[in-house]
């Protein structure tokens, strides 16, 4: 549902989690994005690991129990569309198609790392992928994003900018320039705010007066969307038909999608503003066991089928784990200071 | 004296000063509910309820304003940055309102507040949040900025700083929040402009600051086994910045190396050889010289953030170039 | 009319401008406002005029065809409340009670002058008048009014904090930080923008998608109002609405005023990117012109008075122009950059 | 040569690059309709359109950032500042995200842009607009920084900035855009990293960059009445600095002055300073002096304003102190 900029936001509606409000999807549209997921989920569950015994360092802000909304909304763009993220974008690269084996040397600080263990977790860049990282400064990449759908305008390419930030990002200057900018210059970006209800420890309440996200939008008559990101074919059905309009009209839309990250901020975050039970009630609605679920009883995908995917990702995921163990170490950082 | 840490130093200043006057507030991200995201201001929302300890949303520039607004109409903020990387964003509250209101209204309005948190590099954590910016401070006229090295001067600097009627720039490290050291209790100020010499020598004045001064310490060490006999200087605030001080070491030694863990172009290490070359030209028996980070933006895997950030050999290094040895 | 903020933008009415949406006045009321307006008027030609001389310096911003809205909003707040504005304050500090003299003198360079001549016309202040300045970068003012609203629910003061700002302020991350800062904490401010059409030389619809300022409320489901600024006595009363909510619930307003500037942007912008009909349609909406022909016509009060108030105020202005012109020049400016 | 003034070389080298290059484009408030805050976009939109000539709204932050995006993405973006003092609120832009771009993506994304726009005191404009940032700008590695003091050099250092492939700050003079001076037409590049000795002497080295230039060769005028013949340096490009020439005329004259418009402590000038005493220590007769504004926020009354920045008078001292006359 996309709501009319001129809706009030008590128009927003959440979709209740029943059947009905499923998109039809089938098996060969849900298992690869099932499989994706699903290795994203094990890629962060080795970097965690590898993070408890000293093979990563700084920060690491893993994003398991979200991987809905960066799987869907990858697979709503197009590999020509640019994607810009923060520090907890494991996930979208991965969706994106960088290897595990380049994502886990990164974090490992290796030479065969993404960018050759010079930006570590938070500062994977792929421009073969139209990656544009990976930063750490919460709102800072918000206008770099805004300037890739500037750049696709300029040149009257069809391309759309799709920028990936939390629900703690949107009281940062940065992030309103940037709306107010690809608004009133009618850009083609889907600004996705991933509402995982907290910024490190504090819970939205205390974020803003608002009482959604997508209101900001109202300021500058924008279109805008606001749904659940438990369910990876809706993410991508909703992201699709915002991309679309950007693309096919330069016009930007704000979407929010609720999430929740079943682990702390980073790894050094107990989680403790946070109960059992809210984590407990939240991970009901974990995205992987969901998309199994359809999978095994709306669209008849046998067990065996699911067991050689989970199979599959283990080995993918063992495998970089051991190239990333044996990769050198990262050398020379000097060429990268100025480029001639 | 009871032994505690920099982060517990800081508490109990924060506490201390919170008790003494009800004007004083701490304002940032994560301060209150979550104690701090380097628990610096653990239990403090406790027992100063949200009121005084004000957990802020992402939003630098404007709680950066706030202070200094509220400061304007006799508060007393303490704002803290989560890192000092993240006050770029808010540097316009600092530079162009903060330090220039009581000049712009002829001394009718003052900004007596801190603006504090950790500052410099940890560890591994990139390009982005690995800075220093002592010399962006530094340079402007109506700041105070300081810097302190151990327990006590956490302490005692911050009791200062907050009860100074001028906005002060304290910066603190994270990789000394865990270091301890013997801290007063109750009252115990440090008085802005007194370097401390933290080692006598006279072979080589070493000057640093904030995490700088351990390292250097440990450089001294080894110096000594060459047989070099380094006197260690750590001016503790940088502005006002103790000449006076390093000049007279410096007059003693005749060879001065400064170690600093920013870059090197225009960093306060070349303000300091500024003023000692001006001041004791004469006295000097080689150049001043620097050790500093390279002049790179920090890379992310640990071998390489080392070889980045001064160590112990690089100072050594500088030391025997100063001494015309090798 | 005050907007619940749950109102889409749609609703917001600008008023007609005919007889039956004044608010009723009286002579007693309008009066004095009447010889607020016109002496900021008056100060500022006299400032033009000594500007074109050299008597004043660097940046000049005139507020002439604004002044009801500074009038009109100063009028609906009690001394212990604070102000804070831009550069273009003249009229703002003049309604607070800062004499044309200090004003003059300031302008001046003098020592007399409402800071001492450290300041000049865009960085005046009044502790004595809780006037906080005076202030030249473009939204930063906007967090430090925020703050004092602050102070003011800290110490549990009754008091509010109005903030005044261009249009052209409202996509700056400063405006936005403030407004959703005063927002979350229920801080008793008064947001007041005066749209005056243009930011320098561009019109408001090259500075933000909105039609309308006021939907940034939206976002913050934030009270707001906007209405047009001719005539002081509807600035004052709507104001006055806002102010009180502020005082009595601490509650934030985003207000709206629409008016115009009919000088250039400042002393040496000739404006050429406005059409002559253009402002000369404006001048029609004159606010003096308006207040004299309601207080001649609906208030009767007599051509003498007029003249009367017409003198003094010439008489006001020359006093203050020969005070600034004998007054000595500003000295010592060292004992201003740290406080003891 | 024809005759033009320093607004009109940036003029020109703006349209030749736009002319040369599609991927060039100019960003900025008030740069296309209004024709330029100083009118040095002057006639560029109707040359090029709104699409290559973008006026934006007052949002440094968010269209630096738009212009760090693109060029990410290939296009060339020039960034205006109406006033250097408002990069303060896009700082973390040039800093955080434009200079570590290329390194973060281990040189996949490099960022071909420039940030411009005038820099320093104008003409009693108050303390929150009379500032100079040369010194945070050095200090970032990533950066480029220059300062052009002469329209040839206007226009030649201009087009490198636009033709380099990584973010250059380009800081101009709100005081210099009338002066005129001989500039080449058409292709006329000035490298980075070449300094130029606008005026040779044996007695003492002036050091001086954009406006100050033109203060520091009248001060050489009256030094010579004094019998003492100065030579005056521009470094033109403050980072890269180009060390060699300043080092070379030291070691000449034995003595030098640097003469800057910003603040003293942790300028550019202490920068230098350091250089010097590393680089030629024993060539020096006297220590190296330097004159700087004030270091107050800028006043705003006439008087005090040309009490606060270097004078004429205050060079010549400076020379006499190093030259250890009165
Ligand atoms: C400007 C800035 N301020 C503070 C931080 C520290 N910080 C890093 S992540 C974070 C919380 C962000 O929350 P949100 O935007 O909701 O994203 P999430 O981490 O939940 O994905 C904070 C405060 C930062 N990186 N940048
Ligand atoms: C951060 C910043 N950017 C740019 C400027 C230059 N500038 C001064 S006033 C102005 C226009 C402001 O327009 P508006 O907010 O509508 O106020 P008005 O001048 O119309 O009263 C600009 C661009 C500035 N002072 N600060
Ligand atoms: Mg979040
Ligand atoms: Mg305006």
């Amino acid at each position: 549902m996309l709501l009319g900029s001129m809706s009030s936001s008590a128009d927003i509606r959440i979709e209740p989690d029943t059947p009905e409000f499923l998109e039809a999807t089938t098996a060969e549209e849900l298992l690869p994005l099932y499989r994706t997921m699903l290795a994203i989920r094990r890629m962060e569950e080795a970097s965690a690991k590898a993070y408890s015994v000293g093979k990563i360092g700084g920060f690491l802000h893993l994003a398991i129990g979200q991987e809905a909304v960066c799987t869907g909304a990858v697979a709503a763009l197009r590999p020509e569309d640019y994607i810009t993220a923060t520090y907890r974008e494991h996930g979208h690269i991965y969706a994106r198609g960088v290897t595990s084996r380049a994502i886990l040397a990164e974090m490992w600080g290796k030479k065969t790392g993404v960018v050759k263990g010079l930006g570590g977790s938070m500062h994977m860049f792929s421009k073969e992928h139209n990656f544009l990282g990976g930063h750490g400064i919460v709102g800072g990449h918000v206008p770099i994003g805004v300037g890739a759908a500037f750049k696709a305008k300029y040149r009257g390419e069809k391309r759309v900018s799709a920028i990936f930030f939390g629900d703690g990002s949107t009281t940062i200057g940065g992030f309103a320039e940037g709306l107010a900018l690809a608004a009133l210059w009618k850009l083609p970006v889907v600004f996705i705010c991933e509402n995982n209800q907290y910024s490190m420890g504090t819970p939205l309440h205390r974020t803003t007066a608002a009482r959604d996200i997508t209101q900001r939008a109202l300021a500058h008559d924008m279109d805008r969307d606001r749904f659940d990101g438990d369910d990876v074919i809706k993410v991508k059905r909703r992201i699709v038909s915002a991309v679309e309009r950007a693309r096919e009209t330069s016009r930007p839309t704000l979407v929010e999608v609720r999430t929740y990250r079943f682990r702390g901020h980073s790894m050094s975050d107990p989680g403790l503003y946070r109960t059992r039970e809210e984590v407990e009630e939240w991970k009901k609605g974990d995205p992987l066991v969901r998309a199994k679920r359809r999978l095994l009883e709306e669209l008849k995908v046998g067990e065996d089928t699911l067991s050689t995917v989970a199979a599959d990702v283990k080995e993918e995921i063992a495998d970089a784990v051991r190239f990333a163990d044996t990769s050198p170490e990262s050398d020379s950082y000097l060429p990268y200071v100025l480029k001639d | 004296m009871p032994i505690i840490s920099y982060r517990e130093a800081l508490n109990a200043a924060l506490r201390e000063e919170m008790q003494r006057d009800d004007s004083v507030f701490l304002m940032g991200e994560e301060v209150g509910h979550y104690q701090g995201a380097y628990k610096v201001s653990q239990g403090l929302r406790e027992e100063f309820s949200s009121r005084r300890v004000v957990d802020t949303p992402i939003a630098e520039l404007g709680f950066a304003g706030v202070g200094v607004g509220a400061a304007m109409v006799g508060l007393r903020p303490i704002i803290e940055f989560m890192s000092f990387n993240f006050s770029l964003i808010a540097i316009d509250q600092i530079v162009n309102h903060a330090a220039k209101m009581y000049q712009m209204s002829a001394g009718q309005f003052h900004i007596p507040m801190v603006f504090r948190g950790p500052s410099g590099p940890a560890v591994q954590v990139g390009a982005q949040h690995s800075q220093s910016f002592e010399s962006y401070f530094c340079y402007v006229p109506g700041l105070k900025v300081v810097c302190p090295s151990t327990p006590a001067d956490a302490k005692g600097l911050l009791k200062s700083a907050i009860r100074d009627n001028n906005p002060v720039v304290f910066l603190e490290s994270e990789l000394l929040y865990n270091t301890t050291g013997e801290v007063p209790d109750g009252e115990h100020l440090v008085d802005f402009g007194k370097a401390d010499v933290r080692r006598e020598g006279k072979g080589v004045t070493l000057i640093a600051w904030s995490k700088m001064v351990d390292v250097v310490l440990d450089a001294a060490e080894s110096l000594e086994e060459l047989g070099i006999d380094a006197e260690v200087v750590d001016p503790r605030s940088l502005r006002p910045l103790d000449t006076d001080s390093l000049v007279a070491s410096v007059k003693k030694t005749g060879r001065c190396v400064i170690v600093e863990v920013g870059w090197p172009m225009c960093g306060l290490g070349s303000e300091i050889a500024f003023q000692l070359q001006r001041e004791c030209l004469d006295f000097l028996d080689a150049p001043v010289e620097r050790v500093c980070s390279d002049d790179v933006p920090m890379p992310y895997a640990n071998n390489l953030e080392q070889e980045v950030m001064p160590q112990v050999k690089d100072i050594v290094a500088a030391v025997k170039t100063v001494l015309y040895l090798d």
